[in-house]
């Protein structure tokens, strides 16, 4: 099957590929684009580890063609820190040690920073909802939320 | 070996803070590189074959057209694996490590590897899958431990007569093995008992759940000399396995460990690695393989499932006076699964002067078993925790109590043999008393449980070593995986030993080639084994530096010591000099001799058990049997916490796999033999919006045999949940439960009477 | 002499004694006399036995001293996850 | 596999009725590209509708709504008018799956997907939904209560793909709501699922219902006499029972790996009587 190519927007910058018609989008930033932070757990959209933000909307990547992502803009783990200054939410899963293994944290980082962006004071419930769709073994849960309730408050300072 | 001065109790500078570990920021800006995170030059991807059927024979592999796709450089057979000698180092047995990793004759279990492809991209080696015949002679199937064990069962292993048996079986059976430990004599213990109780209770398997699927990138040079890189929890474990499966030396074969997404014990052997080898040694190319989720629940190695006979007797006063379990464990298609620990663990908590555990290890056609966190420990405390629950009501205990009564403690002869040494059960169950939890009232439809739990901990090969840099800064070397935060543990230590500030310190994980044999992470050895010997390293170094102060001032080598990150002159030269610090010696290294480093391998010992309590508030739902964990806390003997952070988050995540395994959490397999939920939206872990916050509380009552009185953590939390749930749901529906998972229609059934 | 507590299964080759008494100063002493005077117990001592040493559990035993007060149990190996 | 992404309905539709071989429709692509991966389907041709324009709208129309096919869950949560006038609608769309789910998942899709168990029908059903679909031979309407034939299986033919749902008007008084059954508080496939939509006069009595129920038949059902049991009534106890029981009646349910034929009956009876009472209250305002 001949590949289609893509032109979009990653982090910011505008990037070319090639992709398999039946390649997910999460396939084509992994292996064309070199952007591995985020990670395939499942494959079938029931684990969030590869959770980007699609035109403002936070998805799972491995539920998305490759194809589709022609004329659109994509947010990725790699672009959540300005630079070398991580956001606020980086900073306090290491602070609160939100992370174990931190095969999670990729997708774990998005999906809050989508959250904060849609409800800057979200409480317990609310967080624990919005990232239902993110699996983590290692943690048990506790410290993430109690580092997005953190992160929160001193992004509402 | 170096001399340790007892220096637990004292308070520290690092040891016990909660500094943000040195390799956090590659970890939450995705640059750190997991398993399948690298790529190579001339990188083929390869896709492995699975039988479909539970147990059948093969008759053929014809490989041909998938030989002849376009696309596709090498397709392997059980014929290209062929066991070298080699592997002594491992536990398993190299034999059913080589068949599991790919059938040999016989189709063995619903995903067996059966054959595998190397092609230009995975689309093609999937599309090769399908071009290869594969002949099966479809045989009966056994899933289930009691059907297995049953005298019409079909027979897995036509050679398997059960070992240990007394006299010696004619016919082969599933039951590969018995075992037995205890003491005293259970008969007149149960005479004694004014109040028994006995039932049957049955846990079903679960997976450890980690969220990255295996990977692996093999690359095997013309030269003969071959590299792997994948996720591991003990690449050293890997070289040994790859190297005797693949009948090569195993100097010839470098393993580096990547980041590992996860392990708990599953990524403790290897399923896919040599499969990846063989490949790139029959094509002379890099070959990529990574396991699909379904592949990850078909065929890596689950817990065993088990059925478990349990009968304690107890006196008005509530002193036991005896204890005895019978465990079925299935490991698998193969011999091997945990049985010993579960016994060992049944009755580990408690000073019993009759007690006695018979285990049987049983064959069926399911994936080989391997370890999930405290192996065996979760079923047996289950049982048992749940038994001491039903006797405390009975008798007019409060649970607690009940415990505190019959907890072992220090001189305690364990039900698997030897004397405890100083252990912290009590003060966990003194804790659990007084805390605001156990104190709390509860609303409706709710119930409370409690339950302990142990583990054993590990010590074995370890080797460190750590190096000064000109700058005075500090590099820790381990060959330990970090897949909970151990780099930050190591920091502390070293630093602390060393006494320069934390940020000082780095620490990586070496490759097979880069440093000494060191044991897997497993056993929740590491922050006590590795941390040992990063202890001993840097006591090392120290006295290297103190032999270049003595050259420095012109005295004598042992008229100087180390305090507070300095040299001093000591003995008849205290106060000739000025205090010398690390960084001045670091920084004339060159000039005083070479390179300052300091290195440990050793088989670490002195391993401290830890012990746990756990109280669980259930809320159930009696029109659906939905159960609701309202409140959940934890308290555990570390010994003493290196880093509080994480010992909190090994308790917390423990606590939630246990939640998991109690509630949702099995294995389904269908009357085919194949299994039905190999997947996360049917095997249901639990998600965030499942759980409360997870209250922990540290005891510390130190292991003496450890430079810092660290005890390994890292299992036990797992142990108690199973038990402290179903002892929540028995109370808030009034009726024993005996099944794990217990799901909602199991409660509901429960709270109809069923 | 050291006194040698074996688990329970191990004992039905001892007609029942829960221990027994050896000539051993380490742990590899102790397990090649154990086998050489008790060979039905070889094939588990082949296959991996730990030796605990007053408390103190070796998983791989091979020259840890042994003394003749020491209280000395033998387990089955164990592996952890 | 070749993927094409049309600008127009017609296009769609032609290109769809002209394929050979297997075709697939991407709207948010949560059950298709599940069912790609794990090999359930091999299409040969995928028409992704998102480019379709009118197709991604949420518009009025005779005061009822007409929802676009590339609409997804999410979307339809934010519009606060579709929420307010059926808000049971509205939560079966947003239970599916995770947020990353809801962000593409569609309520078009779900139908077309046609499970048993799907989140979103038995509420459609309630709602008296209609799908609008578009094929080779022209336009044609179909009630949501006889769109699926059987399991995974839609009475669409080859080379029709949905257009829009079309939830009608509703009078004063009426409100919807559903729920379902899940072992766990998210992420999971419905083991029981209810939706009901009742219209209240001003005095608080049913003048009619209607009742949908997933994860219990071959299809999701409409089951009238469940409805029957609560109109003319004000929704007292005995009123719920009668509900309860026609809704267990109701029921021809499978044992499977999310639950057993018992399990199922009895928590379809107990989810009929709160899901009526939530649709009631809301309906009384």
């Amino acid at each position: 099957m001949s590949n289609i190519h893509v032109s979009a927007t990653v982090n910011g910058d505008a990037v070319e590929f090639l992709c398999e018609p039946d390649e997910s989008l999460l396939d084509s930033l992994r292996d064309r684009l070199a952007l591995t932070g985020s990670k395939e757990g499942c494959g079938t959209g029931d684990c969030g580890a590869c959770s980007v933000v699609l035109d403002g909307r936070l998805v799972c990547s491995c539920l998305v063609l490759g194809a589709e992502a022609d004329g659109r803009t994509i947010e990725t783990i790699e672009g959540v820190a300005d630079g070398d200054d991580l956001h606020p939410l980086q900073q306090k899963f290491l602070d609160h040690a939100a992370l174990q293994c931190g095969i999670c944290t990729p997708g774990f980082l998005v999906a809050a920073k989508a959250l904060l962006e849609r409800n800057p004071d979200p409480d317990e419930t609310e967080i624990r909802y919005w990232l239902a769709g993110n699996l983590c073994r290692c943690t048990g849960y506790d410290k993430i939320v109690r580092a997005v309730m953190d992160a929160a408050e001193e992004m509402r300072q | 070996m170096n001399k340790i001065d007892d220096i637990s109790g004292t308070e520290y500078k690092y040891v016990g803070t909660r500094p943000v570990r040195p390799d956090g920021v590659d970890k939450v800006t995705g640059k750190a590189q997991f398993g399948a995170d690298l790529y190579a030059p001339g990188m083929l991807f390869a896709k492995i074959l699975r039988s479909p059927h539970a147990h059948a024979r093969i008759l053929s592999v014809n490989t041909d057209k998938a030989e002849a796709l376009d696309g596709v450089k090498a397709v392997l057979t059980y014929a290209d694996l062929e066991l070298g000698d080699g592997g002594h180092d491992l536990e398993d047995d190299m034999n059913h490590v080589l068949e599991n990793v790919m059938a040999r004759g016989k189709a063995l279990y619903d995903g067996h590897a059966v054959a595998a492809v190397a092609a230009n991209s995975a689309s093609i080696a999937k599309r090769a899958l399908k071009l290869i015949d594969v002949e099966y002679e479809v045989l009966p199937h056994v899933t289930d431990i009691e059907k297995a064990i049953a005298p019409d069962a079909p027979i897995i292993h036509e050679d398997m007569y059960t070992q240990d048996m007394d006299p010696k079986p004619e016919k082969p059976s599933n039951v590969a093995r018995r075992m037995e430990i205890g003491h005293g004599d259970i008969e007149a213990g149960f005479e004694k008992a004014d109040f028994i109780f006995e039932r049957r209770f049955r846990t079903e398997a679960a997976h450890q759940g980690y969220i990255e699927p295996h990977a692996c990138l093999a690359n095997y040079r013309s030269d003969g000399h071959a590299e792997i890189w994948c996720c591991t929890q003990g690449h050293f474990m890997v070289r040994s396995a790859c190297a005797a499966l693949l009948g090569m030396d195993l100097s010839k074969l470098r393993v580096t460990a990547s980041e590992i997404g996860g392990g708990f014990g599953g990524k403790t052997t290897v399923f896919i690695e040599p499969v990846a080898l063989a490949l790139s040694r029959k094509c002379g190319r890099p070959v990529k393989l990574v396991m699909d989720r379904d592949e990850v629940f078909r065929a890596s190695g689950p817990t065993p499932s088990s059925v478990i006979d349990v009968k304690i007797g107890a006196n008005k006063e509530g002193v036991i006076t005896a204890g005895f379990a019978e465990l079925w464990f299935q490991g698998g298609a193969f011999p091997g699964s945990v049985i010993d620990l579960g016994a060992m663990c049944s009755f580990a908590c408690y000073n019993l002067e009759n007690v006695k555990a018979i285990g049987w290890d049983v064959v069926v056609n399911r994936p080989k078993s391997a370890a999930y966190r405290a192996p065996g420990a979760p079923m047996a405390a289950f049982a048992v925790e749940s038994a001491l629950d039903d006797l405390a009501d009975r008798i007019g205990i409060d649970p607690i109590d009940f415990r505190l009564k019959n907890a072992a403690e220090e001189g305690t002869i364990a039900s698997f043999g030897p004397k405890f040494r100083r252990i912290g059960l009590k003060e966990t169950l003194e804790a659990a008393k007084a805390s605001d939890h156990y104190n709390s009232q509860l609303g409706p439809n709710q119930g409370r449980g409690v339950a302990s739990g142990f583990w054993f901990n590990f010590g074995g090969t370890t080797s460190a070593s750590i190096k000064i840099e000109l700058d005075g800064t500090a590099v820790v070397t381990v060959g330990t995986p970090d897949i909970g935060g151990s780099r930050a543990s190591m920091c502390q230590m070293a630093a602390e030993t060393l006494g320069i500030p934390y940020e000082d310190v780095r620490c990586i994980v070496a490759d097979t080639s880069s440093l000494p044999y060191s044991a897997t992470t497993e056993g929740s050895r590491t922050t006590h084994s590795s941390g040992m010997a990063t202890v001993y390293a840097a006591q090392n170094a120290i006295g290297v530096m103190c032999s270049r102060a003595a050259m420095i001032w012109g005295i004598p080598e042992d008229a100087v010591d180390w305090k507070d990150g300095h040299a001093r002159p000591s003995g008849a030269n205290a106060g000739d000099f000025e205090p010398m610090s690390l960084a001045e010696i670091a920084k004339k290294a060159h000039e005083t001799g070479g390179p300052i480093a300091g290195h440990c391998e050793f088989e670490a010992g002195k391993v401290g058990q830890s012990f746990g309590t756990h109280i669980a508030d259930a809320e159930i739902d009696p029109e659906t049997g939905f159960t609701k964990i309202v409140r959940y806390t934890v308290i555990q003997d570390a010994g003493r916490a290196i880093h509080p952070s994480y010992v909190e988050g090994q308790y917390q995540g423990g606590a939630v796999q246990g939640i998991g395994w109690a509630l949702n959490e099995e294995y389904i397999y269908g009357e085919d033999g194949r299994l039905q939920n190999a997947g996360f939206l049917d095997y249901r872990m639990p998600v965030c919006s499942d759980v409360p916050m997870i209250e922990t509380e540290i005891v510390e009552v130190p292991n003496t045999g450890h430079p810092f009185g660290v005890r390994g953590v890292g299992e036990t939390p797992i142990a108690p949940p199973l038990g402290a749930i179903g002892n929540a749901l028995s109370h808030a529906i009034g009726r024993r439960m005996d099944t794990i998972p217990m799901s909602p229609p199991r409660v509901l059934e429960a709270v109809n009477g069923g | 002499m050291v006194k040698v507590h074996l688990w329970s299964s191990a004992r039905s080759v001892l007609d029942g004694a829960e221990s027994l008494e050896l000539e051993a100063k380490n742990a590899r002493e102790l397990l090649q006399r154990l086998g050489a005077e008790y060979p039905a117990l070889q094939p588990q001592i082949e296959k991996g036995v730990a030796v605990s040493i007053d408390g103190i559990i070796h998983n791989n035993p091979s020259f840890q001293p042994i003394d003749d007060d020491s209280e000395i149990f033998l387990l089955p190996r164990m592996a952890g996850g | 596999m070749r993927y094409l992404a049309p600008a127009s309905v017609d296009e769609a539709v032609s290109a769809l009725a002209a394929e050979p071989g297997k075709t697939g429709i991407l709207a948010g692509g949560t059950d298709l590209l599940v069912q790609m991966k794990t090999g359930l389907i091999e299409p040969d041709l995928i028409v992704d509708i998102k480019k379709i324009n009118d197709l991604n709208a949420i518009r009025r129309e005779n005061g009822g709504f007409r929802i676009g096919a590339g609409v997804s869950g999410a979307q339809m949560g934010e519009h606060a008018e579709l929420a307010r006038a059926w808000p049971g609608v509205v939560e079966s769309v947003n239970l599916i799956g995770s947020t990353q789910i809801q962000g593409r998942a569609t309520a078009a899709g779900n139908l077309c997907n046609a499970s048993p168990a799907a989140d979103s029908v038995p509420a459609l059903i309630a709602a008296s939904a209609v799908a609008s679909v578009a094929g080779p031979g022209g336009t044609r309407e179909i009630a949501v209560e006889d769109f699926i034939a059987a399991p995974g299986q839609s009475v669409l033919e080859k080379g029709e793909i949905v257009v829009s749902l079309f939830l009608p008007s509703r009078p004063e008084h009426a409100s919807d709501a559903y729920e379902r059954f899940i072992p766990r508080t998210e992420m999971d496939i419905a083991v029981v699922g209810v939706g009901i939509s009742v219209d209240t006069s001003a005095e608080g009595e049913v003048k009619n219902a209607r009742v949908g129920i997933g994860a219990v038949a071959p299809t999701p059902l409409l089951v009238n006499e469940a409805a029957d049991a609560i109109v003319g009534t004000k929704l007292d106890e005995e009123a719920l029972e009668r509900c309860a029981s026609a809704a267990m009646a109701a029921c021809s349910p499978i044992n499977d790996k999310r639950g057993t034929i018992d399990f199922r009956i009895k928590v379809a009876g107990a989810l009929a009587k709160r899901v009526a009472k939530r649709a009631y209250c809301r309906a009384r305002g």
